[in-house]
């Protein structure tokens, strides 16, 4: 008997599996080369560049102000908060001052976008774990912002309302009555996201204790945002290096210990509210002044080099300029906070099922143009 | 109109007019294709019907209308789409092993077509009247999950081979869950010949006759039935999010809607089962003593009784799906072997003891 | 510990490095052998354990090439760019240090496929966003590309 | 020739047709689904003569149970392009005598054996009967057969999980 089972080679092999480019839980074209034993995953091998797009290199051709539309391509959902860490470092290497009524706008605009890109998270992931209504009623409220965002910036998606030295224009008249509207009505709409998801039974089992990482794993893979903060890795840039107004409003930075998928969904659910309470804070608080100080026509920057980081809505965002005083930068790095969450897709999917594969992945909240860049 | 509250003078009349004009053999076969026709109509019909009612009360869990442009409030949407899948191309991988592959949605279909045949729809209809209803039933619904395992290894694709042995662990299981559930109403009625069980309900339908079992097994099946029926929070077998599309992924066109269309006629059977096993199929409700609610009870034709109860738990199978998560493969297993089949025997030792005692009412 | 600690610290580990007082961090370039070392002690030294590597990327200069590695501590919360200059330009080598730093091994990797700095040592170093078959490193500044490349 | 007639034909061609693609068949998987045929077929005959218990048994236990266990098990081990080794011929030319002869003997006992109609028993195998002989612990019952057969069920399956058992992987699985 041994011996016939040995001669037909009966013993389980691993076999490999192509997930993506094109698959509906990989939120765009990220293809993942998967190990299986069964449906257990033994490796998981992240094969990018399907829309890599060169934006660095283009970066190094294009003026200031050029660069700045660039970022929004990239991570689309916080396409804000891109563009105004290119706009902080400009600003920076410049050492303009912009009025406070730019920084307030700018806050609340960045706050928004988390809470748009957060809504689109939790509908996403319900969708991955098979709950599709929630992403019904995800982009119901999303609707809500992109509606303000249309009527104040002019853009739904990628809304280009940063420039460097200030804002494109001023905001909206309606645009303060209409955020309050949306704060009032989202807050009531949040707790039906829990009642919906995170109080469900099946739901809490497919999430606890699935996809663990550890606060040193999180810091060595450099793991940001609300990946890294579940996983008790304080890296908020918020405030770490306060911009904007961040400095002056009072909100808590989520932290959890567990760093499992439910600690990275509570982590989001929780970030939704402090972006509410920030947004409450500074809404009334718009100071008069111009919304924004005047700039060159072509921008050059002085010979040295700057690193501005911001918080967006997937971690840490950060924008690296070396200038040699041309109207271009010499070389310009995007760090975006998905490359780094995607590297630990592996270490934390080892062992895991294809299910939980699918849940680890909305959970780190992969955006896949801010991958390939 | 009397033939609406007893089907039996209907067919009573037409075996009669066939029975003058043809010897019996004839008759038998004419009949049995009468019946096949009336089937096939039937399953159109819910085909039709169903996929549409599906969409519309997801639009309306998800705060959406659903299809409204084609026909009146997108009546005609099913229709359209189905013309949509008559004419898409039929595609199949190279290295599929063609036969089985365009056999698989055939068993599916033939599976549920062969178990809708013993349903009793209303007084005196119903195609075939075993005194072993239940236990047919349950054997031809076993033979769908071959067709599934089919379709999975036949296409040659890995995402269609994992829903395949996925569906075929879950199927197998659930299976038991089940027919054990129902296996505690037949220890009520003590026949599994479904008229019988029935007219037993004429006094009150079982799940409100056999105390907490009943009411535990209805609970029970309800869940196990919709595992078996491969839906949603059970569909693993497909899981979009995980396989794209699992056993089906490479199957477009017409043969996609066959599968489409066995998923739909497998929920109606289900759902006729459970409700009449536990809901007292076509019986109308009653209360003991209210004499004129009775009477407009029993106003209420039989089939509409049937089709109301059936619709009444596909809707909660709709719900189900619309409002869960996914389970994962470990744990519907976990589900089954250690809650559900445990809970079931010790439910059927339970009821078994009341009617022992003679307890239940 | 502030600047003027880290770059006594760096010195005294390697004597070449050059110590610069940029803008916003402290700059501090050495020579690509070092690498290995260096990095392996700011990590492990329970005075500056470095352990958060935050950006890692290349610069092409006209007559070297340059890996740049933005460290951060999240324990004493200091941090500054550290340099590591390889001269050979055309064919650059330097060690890796993803087994320091974990996240390095994507971003080396990005680095490889961009500039072609061979990273020694790395588990798993191919192209990781162009096709396996690309000719060339895109991001060099002497790269061209004719067919594909708009000219301003 | 009546019409049960004709449908018995039916599924004796269908029957005899599905075993031999059943045994001729080199790609595995259509082998055990030319046997599920067969064994349905087996089934629309005894529906025919009305043992409805039988066919349902037959469905359940061989359609429904053993050729999914044999699909399930060909689903875990071969692969879509394997074929089946084409078997030596003269195993094909013995195989195929011990059949035929088979097939010989049960034909000549069926037609020299003279079926006299037999008065009808009075015992109809209702549901009712079958469960109380299958049960019952009197004479004529069951039980202690049934029983026998559970336990045997029972440390096959508990077999079964001993040699799945045998190599735990490691860590969550």
């Amino acid at each position: 008997m041994e011996e016939i089972i040995h001669d037909q080679e009966l013993e389980s092999k691993e076999y490999f599996i192509n997930m993506g480019p094109q698959h509906p839980s990989t939120h765009g074209v990220l293809r993942l080369v998967l190990s299986l034993d069964g449906e257990i995953i033994r490796k998981v091998e992240p094969h990018l560049g399907y829309i890599h797009r060169s934006i660095e290199k283009m970066c190094e051709h294009d003026s200031y102000q050029q660069i700045v539309h660039l970022t929004d391509r990239m991570d689309y959902l916080s396409c804000h908060i891109n563009n105004e860490a290119v706009c902080l470092a400009v600003e920076q290497a410049l050492e303009l001052e912009v009025p406070d009524r730019v920084k307030v706008i700018r806050t609340i605009i960045d706050e928004l976008t988390r809470l748009s890109s957060h809504q689109l998270w939790w509908g996403v992931m319900g969708m991955d774990l098979g709950a599709i209504t929630s992403f019904l009623y995800g982009f119901r409220d999303r609707e809500m912002i992109t509606d303000i965002f249309e009527e104040t910036c002019g853009a739904r998606l990628t809304m280009n309302y940063n420039i460097p030295g200030g804002l494109f224009f001023d905001i909206h008249p309606n645009f303060q009555k209409r955020t309050k509207d949306f704060i009032a009505y989202f807050k009531k709409k949040l707790p039906e996201y829990d009642t919906l998801l995170s109080n469900n039974v099946i739901f809490k089992q497919r999430m606890d204790g699935i996809g663990k990482l550890s606060k040193e794993d999180a810091i060595s893979f450099g793991v940001t945002g609300p990946t890294g903060r579940a996983s008790g890795f304080s890296c908020d840039v918020r405030k770490h290096h306060p911009y904007m107004a961040y400095d002056r409003v009072e909100f808590k930075e989520i932290l959890d210990t567990k760093g499992d998928c439910f600690a990275r969904y509570k982590c989001r659910i929780a970030e939704m509210w402090e972006s509410m309470h920030i947004i409450e804070q500074l809404i009334d608080n718009i100071p008069e002044g111009d919304y924004k100080v005047p700039t060159k026509a072509v921008i050059k920057l002085p010979k040295g080099e700057w690193y501005q980081k911001v918080e967006t809505a997937r971690g840490e965002f950060g924008v690296y300029i070396i200038s040699e005083g041309q109207r271009s930068p010499y070389r310009l790095k995007f760090r975006s906070p998905g490359f780094s969450n995607l590297s630990a897709l592996d270490h934390m999917a080892r062992g895991c099922k294809i299910a939980d594969l699918v849940a680890i992945m909305s959970t780190l909240d992969l955006v896949i143009p801010d991958i390939d860049r | 109109m009397n033939w609406l509250y007893d089907f039996s003078i209907l067919t009573q009349s037409i075996h009669e007019s066939l029975s003058g004009n043809f010897e019996s053999g004839t008759v038998l076969l004419l009949e049995m294709i009468l019946a096949g026709v009336a089937f096939m109509i039937l399953f159109a019909l819910l085909g039709l019907v169903l996929v549409y009612a599906e969409r519309k009360v997801s639009a309306f869990f998800q705060q959406r209308l659903g299809p409204m442009r084609v026909g009146f409030w997108g009546t005609a949407q099913t229709l359209a789409d189905v013309i949509k899948l008559l004419m898409k191309e039929p595609l199949m991988n190279k290295n599929a092993d063609k036969f089985l592959f365009n056999l698989a949605p055939y068993i599916i279909m033939i599976a549920a077509f062969m178990a809708m045949a013993s349903l009793p729809f209303a007084k005196g209809l119903q195609a075939l009247d075993f005194d072993i209803g239940l236990l047919y039933i349950s054997a031809v619904s076993s033979l769908g999950v071959v067709g599934i395992l089919l379709a999975g290894w036949s296409s040659d694709n890995k995402y269609s081979l994992i829903g395949a042995l996925r569906s075929g662990a879950q199927i197998i299981s659930y299976e038991l869950s089940v027919g054990l559930s129902l296996l505690t109403i037949v220890v009520l009625t003590g026949s599994l010949q479904l008229s019988v069980i029935v007219e037993s309900q004429a006094n009150g339908w079982w799940i409100f006759r056999g105390h907490i079992p009943a009411v535990i097994a209805f609970i029970i099946f309800l869940i196990a039935s919709t595992a078996e029926t491969n839906r949603g929070p059970f569909d693993l077998a497909e899981a979009e999010s995980e396989l794209t599309a699992g056993f089906h992924t490479e199957y477009s066109g017409m043969k996609f809607a066959f599968f489409f269309l066995a998923e739909f006629a497998n929920m109606f059977i289900v759902s006729a089962i459970g409700a009449t096993v536990f809901l007292g199929g076509w019986m109308p409700f009653h209360i003991g003593g209210w004499e004129g609610f009775n009477n407009v009870m029993d106003y209420i034709p039989p089939i509409v009784w049937f089709f109301g109860k059936v619709g009444f738990m596909i809707f909660m199978m709709m719900w189900f799906r619309w409002t869960f998560p996914r389970l994962r493969i470990d744990q519907l297993l976990t589900l089954e072997w250690k809650y559900l089949l445990p809970v079931n025997l010790m439910n059927i030792l339970v009821m078994a003891f009341l009617v022992l005692m003679g307890w239940h009412f | 510990m502030n600047n003027e600690e880290i770059k006594q610290f760096i010195l005294d580990h390697v004597a070449e490095a050059e110590c610069m007082e940029g803008s916003q961090f402290l700059q501090v370039t050495i020579p690509a052998e070092k690498i290995l070392s260096l990095a392996s002690e700011l990590k492990a030294n329970p005075n500056t354990s470095f352990d958060y590597l935050f950006c890692l990327t290349a610069v092409d200069r006209p007559d070297h090439m340059e890996v740049v590695y933005h460290l951060k501590s999240t324990t004493h919360n200091h941090q500054f760019v550290l340099k590591a200059k390889i001269n050979t330009r055309e064919n650059p080598e330097i060690e890796t240090v993803c087994h320091i730093w974990r996240t390095a091994e994507l971003h080396e990797r990005e680095a490889y496929d961009l500039f072609g700095i061979k990273f020694l040592n790395h588990p798993d170093l191919r192209r990781l966003l162009l096709t396996d078959d690309w000719e060339g490193w895109p991001m060099r500044k002497d790269y061209d590309d004719p067919i594909n490349m708009i000219a301003y | 020739m009546g019409t049960s007639a004709i449908i018995f034909y039916t599924i004796a061609t269908i029957m005899i047709v599905f075993s031999l693609l059943a045994v001729t068949s080199r790609k595995i998987l259509r082998a055990a689904v030319y046997l599920l045929f067969a064994l349905g077929g087996t089934a629309a005959v005894y529906f025919m003569v009305n043992y409805f218990f039988l066919a349902a048994v037959q469905l359940i236990v061989y359609a429904g149970g053993i050729v999914v266990l044999i699909i399930f098990s060909i689903l875990l081990t071969s692969h879509i392009e394997e074929k089946m080794q084409k078997p030596d011929s003269w195993k094909i030319i013995l195989t195929s005598i011990l059949g035929l002869g088979g097939t010989t003997l049960c034909l000549y006992v069926i037609t020299n054996h003279l079926f006299a109609s037999q008065p009808s028993t009075g015992v109809e195998a209702t549901m009712t009967t079958i469960g109380e002989k299958l049960l019952g612990y009197r004479e004529g019952g069951y039980v202690l057969p049934f029983e026998v057969i559970s336990i045997l069920l029972l440390a096959a399956m508990i077999g079964a999980i001993v040699v799945a058992k045998r190599n735990k992987p490691e860590g969550n699985g």
